[in-house]
């Protein structure tokens, strides 16, 4: 049954909102959003599974059919694989970025203590 | 040229952009003004092909391209399809001209920067407007998603620029954790969309979702409403605005308030009225009240406030609750008055935040208790802030008055007299809170006098001059702008299924619209006056007394702490899927 | 061009302005962090609870495995192998049909690196007077208002400045632009080299994984891509500064010549793109002619952005792992640091790098305007 | 078929674990392992799943470019801020130092 890997994903993306709702440590955050990060991966290429599907891979068609018969054959859903793919670009991206601030604000405050990291309120 | 030509035309104003911000750290390294000259070479070009566009969009047509001619066949649209529509077009051009006027200012105000930081600045500025741009005119789910992440890049780097603030390194922080949040929420709501319907392009999904939204699609709308909402800083998503506002430099407050914050409800718009249509959810009702509160909280919360810059960050939520509140009208009048106020905020919020900018960077001081007496020594500054306030404010001569009155008429015409009521609070809240910046910025009498502050530069002239005019030009000739701009846009934003027909067909025609405006409207004109002398006196109250306990209470709420403004962000969406899958 | 006020202006509350409006100082501070945030466990539980039960809903609501493909995807498909002659329609649509938002994709990649790199950068020589610096100096010193003496922190950052002027040669003793700044040497964590068993299993390692990555691009018809194999090339250049030091990779890794690379790839991406619009009359549309299906070439414009991506990705993920390692703790204004830019202003008043400060011209040149980079510095803990 | 199930909801148990230990390890450079565990096997999973191309990023994401990236922040930061609880940091009562 794939809606337990759906379901799996919601758990690993809620296990991340925890982390990034209760933890006071910014990496530990930071860590939490790589983790929801990953649970979409997993929701999406689960959402491009089907049943007994083959890699969307047009190579080494069995005995007796044509490269282009697999194309009608059954394989797992290119286009979601293709945002999975950008998905993945966009989460190093952000977790470099994220990271460079967290660094930066240890020297600035001397903490990574989220919660003594907040002249700005009210 | 014939439609299809211009219509392949469309990425140029995105690629131009981005050819220039790649360009500009190797240029930096040669100059450190190159970079920004290049940039506004690029610019310029965007401008024009989108001014190449125009009369043929503004004149009701849909222009669409499909990237790499991948058309849709059997009407499913594997490819990317660039399509301009008057609303699109117009954000765009707003986006280009303004932020091409905002890194002229730049070029004077900031050119003394290093060349390496200045060459990161600027390409960050420029890939911050091509995907506004980009953003502005797709019609694919997941290509928005990926101009919203490019925005969203972008904007870290710049609100963090000033290195030597610990709050830009704060803010930068919360802005990651609250944008990443989003970006997940936008990520899944385009997933689930795919997995039930197979589709990304605008209409493609308009065409499935007619007649028959589901569960699913309803949480999927509300996680993206909730995404969305988090870039335009509607209330419970707005903890990350306030901050990025006040600690990054003062173009860059421009760029974020006045566009990319806008990013966020035309992201909306897209998805409320052309995916979803407005019709097939109680999701009117649901912009309404964020909108309301959004205006009154940041009203209040503005007027609260002690730092110039961070002031004005509260007055942008404030007015895009105004924004959500006329979209949510839906009829003519009110999306045209939303349109005009996007707009008109993009003008005007830029015009004070440069001017905030140039406060801090000239005195280097960022509290109001700290200023005053700044209007003999900056005249023109001064004069640019009034007049940006006086826009906002909505008095007639100025922009606000057009866009604010209709969005009045639209409520009323709608028998909404408790929201219009509600409206006129914030109307006023918000002028007393910008009058009582003004006074204390620079009218206050100051016995300390401040040190020799140098001339205002040609650039920072110009831009602040040219700002000020647009918002003059726009509030003296309502007519001809409701007739040749936005009147086009709001019929497309009224026809979603002749904007997705003309989307899968290639090309296609908006029915006309006529959106009537009476600027002499004794009622309006009334009211505009009424709100100024009930303002100046609650300006002037609260210079005097201490803080009421609702305000301190407010205060409390925004408690500075990334988890907990993501813990608002969360709630929020999960309140907007739970009003959205309980109230249809 | 006097800046205003160095010393902190008329702070006097005027009237109507309660005193603890503008309190910013140690009370403030105190009670936020004495306050334990006791709600947040249980509000985080409900809070989690609730997007479980909305994903729940959403999931259960979904297609399942037994679903048919979508249009698109049958479409996706069926175009990949006579369209662009590839058989991998993954790559396919990532690099050819919907290779817009690869393009997106791309510079939202050059929009983190920049952002990284302007984020580690060192401080930079300015002109004129910054308010905003000024503004900073007031801020360091609220947000660290009796800064602890720290002997601790002191010695971690004394060892880091040795470390670094250890690693710096003589002839580049000079001002720090930061293209002389050695990539990777500032972190104190990293050894000088590792033991002759890790080098050796490194040296055989590397070609292997060289191969693999640019293998990973080049058959564009298989499984892979520029993403992958930009990320393997870093992995290589990572090695090599791990098993070796950052002395063999210092010549490759300085980011004038890294940052060339990456913009030359970007340039490539675009230029990809944009020939389809002068060629073909759309962007991103294939203008190459097709090879073979399953040969080096295979896929047009595909493999050609794939390539561009490989050189984009490999370099700009380097230039972000290498920024955060050169991190230096300078911005911080404090009196080591102070003193070290006073020397070395004083050293180096001849040469050409203070030539930038001398040309004030710029608005009024006020007598202030040449003291601009060490003397503006607002000097947050010189009380230590 | 009944082979692909009992892989994926094995792999799916290991992620999860994986998960909760990036939640509850004090330790950071242990979290940072736990997370790297995680990606890693999250690419095995994508194998399973029949998408390689994804796969291959999700390893080279998770197994180099992430723990790299956090295990630099972690060492930075350790150099700037005195507190000897980084790496042992106790979330919830760190506040009472």
């Amino acid at each position: 049954m794939i809606l337990a890997n759906y379901l799996t994903s919601a758990a690993v993306f809620c296990i991340g909102l925890y982390a990034v709702l209760t933890r006071r440590n910014m990496i530990k955050m930071v860590m939490g959003l790589s983790l929801m990060e990953a649970s979409t991966y997993l929701f999406m290429l689960s959402l491009a599974y089907r049943a007994g599907s083959t890699a969307p891979v047009l190579l080494s068609p069995p005995p007796g059919e044509s490269t282009r018969a697999l194309a009608h054959g059954n394989v797992a859903d290119p286009v979601l694989q293709n945002f999975c793919l950008t998905a993945v670009v966009i989460g190093v991206a952000v977790t470099a970025v994220f990271l460079s601030v967290v660094v930066r604000i240890a020297q600035h405050y001397r903490t990574l203590d989220s919660d003594k990291v907040r002249e700005m309120r009210g | 040229m014939t439609g299809a030509a211009l219509a392949s035309l469309l990425p140029l104003p995105v690629a131009l952009p981005i050819a220039g911000a790649a360009a500009a750290p190797l240029l930096a390294r040669i100059s450190g003004r190159l970079p920004v000259i290049v940039s506004l070479v690029a610019l310029g070009g965007a401008v024009t092909v989108l001014l190449l566009e125009a009369p043929a969009v503004f004149g009701g047509r849909v222009l669409v391209h499909y990237m790499g001619f991948w058309k849709p066949v059997n009407g499913h649209a594997l490819g990317i399809a660039f399509a301009a529509d008057p609303f699109g077009l117009l954000f765009a051009l707003a986006a280009a001209v303004i932020g091409a006027i905002l890194l002229l200012y730049t070029l004077s105000e900031l050119g003394g920067l290093g060349p390496r930081e200045l060459g990161g600045y600027a390409c960050l500025f420029q890939l911050l407007l091509a995907a506004l741009i980009g953003a502005a005119l797709t019609a694919d789910l997941f290509n928005l998603f990926v101009w919203f992440e490019v925005a969203a890049l972008a904007s870290y780097g710049l609100t963090g620029f000033f290195l030597e603030r610990p709050i830009a390194l704060e803010a930068a922080f919360k802005i990651l954790v609250l944008t990443t949040l989003a970006s997940f929420s936008i990520f899944i709501g385009a997933g689930l969309l795919y997995a039930r319907h197979g589709a990304l392009n605008y209409a493609q999904l308009h065409d499935a979702l007619r007649g028959h939204v589901a569960a699913p699609d309803l949480i999927a709308l509300g996680l993206l409403i909730g995404g969305f909402a988090t870039k335009a800083g509607l209330v419970p998503f707005h903890g990350w605005l306030a901050d990025a506002h006040t600690a990054a430099p003062g173009p860059v407050s421009a760029l974020f308030s006045g566009l990319m914050v806008n990013l966020g409800i035309v992201a909306i718009v897209r998805v409320v009225f052309c995916v979803y249509g407005p019709g097939s959810a109680p999701v009117l009702g649901l912009l309404l009240t964020v909108g309301l509160i959004s205006a009154l909280l940041g009203a209040v919360m503005a007027l609260a406030q002690d730092d110039l810059k961070r002031l004005l960050a509260y007055d942008t939520v404030s007015q895009m609750g105004i924004l959500a509140v006329g979209l949510s009208t839906g009829t003519a009048t009110g999306i045209g008055g939303a349109v005009y106020h996007l707009i008109n905020h993009a003008l005007f919020k830029s015009l004070l935040f440069l001017c905030a900018g140039a406060v801090v960077h000239r005195t280097g001081l960022t509290k109001l208790s700290e200023m005053g007496g700044l209007a003999r020594r900056m005249p023109v500054v001064t004069t640019a802030f009034v007049i940006g306030a006086l826009s906002i404010a909505g008095i007639p001569p100025f922009n606000g008055y057009v866009s604010l009155g209709l969005i009045h008429s639209a409520l009323l015409d709608q028998h909404e007299v408790a929201a219009y009521i509600l409206m006129l609070i914030a109307q006023v809240i918000t002028i007393a809170a910008l009058g009582r910046a003004a006074w204390l910025a620079f009218f206050r009498p100051r016995e300390a006098g401040h040190g020799k502050l140098e001339q205002l530069r040609p650039g920072m002239l110009a831009g602040l001059a040219s700002l000020a005019g647009c918002c003059v030009a726009f509030g003296v000739a309502p007519g001809f702008f409701l007739e040749t701009v936005m009147a086009p846009a709001v019929s497309g934003l009224l026809n979603p299924a002749r904007y997705a027909s003309a989307v899968l067909a290639g090309a296609g025609r908006l029915p006309g619209l006529h959106i009537p405006f009476d600027y002499a409207s004794p009622g309006e004109l009334a009211s505009a006056g009424a709100c100024l002398v009930v303002a100046g006196a609650l300006a002037w109250g609260y210079l005097r007394i201490s803080e009421p306990a609702p305000v301190r209470v407010l205060r409390a709420a925004h408690n500075g702490s990334a988890n907990d403004y993501a813990a608002y962000a969360v709630t929020g969406t999960l309140a907007v899927i739970a009003v959205l899958s309980l109230a249809r | 061009m006097q800046p205003p006020d160095r010393q902190p202006p008329d702070r006097q509350p005027f009237a109507g302005q309660p005193p603890d409006r503008q309190r910013t100082d140690g009370r403030a501070r105190q009670e936020a962090t004495e306050h334990e945030p006791i709600h947040r466990p249980w509000l985080g539980t409900l809070i989690v609870a609730g997007m479980a039960a909305a994903l729940a809903a959403a999931m259960a609501g979904i297609p399942r495995e037994h679903a048919a493909l979508p249009a698109i995807a049958r479409y996706a498909l069926e175009v990949a192998l006579p369209k662009w002659g590839l058989t991998e329609p993954v790559n396919e649509v990532v690099y050819g049909t919907r290779g817009f938002d690869t393009f997106g994709e791309t510079f939202l990649l050059l929009a983190a690196i920049i952002s990284v790199v302007l984020i580690t950068r060192p401080r930079e020589s300015r002109r004129g007077y910054f308010g905003e610096e000024t503004a900073a100096g007031r801020e360091q010193s609220e947000s660290d208002p009796a800064e602890p003496d720290d002997a601790r922190e002191d010695a971690a950052r004394s060892a880091e400045g040795q470390e670094q002027d250890e690693r710096r040669p003589a002839d580049q003793a000079g001002p720090r632009t930061p293209d002389q700044t050695p990539l990777g040497s500032a972190a104190p964590e990293t050894a000088e080299a590792m033991t002759v068993v890790v080098r050796t299993a490194i040296r055989v390692a590397l070609p292997i994984l060289a191969v693999a990555g640019l293998y990973l691009v080049a058959w564009g018809y298989s499984p892979g891509g520029g993403f992958p194999g930009g990320a393997v090339i870093m992995g290589v250049i990572l090695l090599v500064y791990a098993g070796f030091g950052h002395r063999r990779i210092s010549r490759i890794a300085r980011p004038g010549l890294l940052e060339a690379i990456e913009i030359a790839g970007a340039a490539a991406i675009i230029l990809t793109e944009l020939l389809g619009l002068v060629l073909k009359g759309s962007f991103s549309a294939n203008w190459l002619p097709l090879a073979a299906p399953q040969t080096i070439l295979s896929g047009g414009i595909a493999q050609l952005f794939s390539a561009s991506e490989l050189i984009e990705v490999g370099t700009g993920l380097t230039i972000a792992v290498f920024a955060l390692l050169a991190m230096e703790h300078d911005w911080t204004p404090d009196e080591q640091d102070v003193s070290r830019e006073d020397s070395e202003a004083s050293e180096n008043s001849g040469t050409a790098g203070d030539s930038e400060n001398t040309d004030g011209s710029e608005g009024s040149a006020g007598p202030e305007s040449g003291s601009g980079e060490a003397g503006d510095r607002p000097r947050g803990r010189s009380r230590r | 078929m009944s082979a692909f199930w009992l892989l994926d909801y094995l792999l799916l148990a290991l992620i999860l674990t994986s998960a909760l230990l990036v939640l509850l390890l004090r330790n950071l450079n242990g979290a940072v392992m736990a997370l790297s565990a995680a990606g890693t096997l999250l690419s095995v999973l994508f194998v399973v799943l029949g998408a390689p191309d994804v796969a291959h990023s999700e390893v080279v994401v998770g197994a180099i470019a992430l723990p790299v990236l956090y295990l630099v922040a972690i060492g930075k930061s350790r150099t700037v801020v005195d507190d000897p609880a980084l790496g042992e940091t106790r979330e919830q009562d760190s506040a009472a130092t």
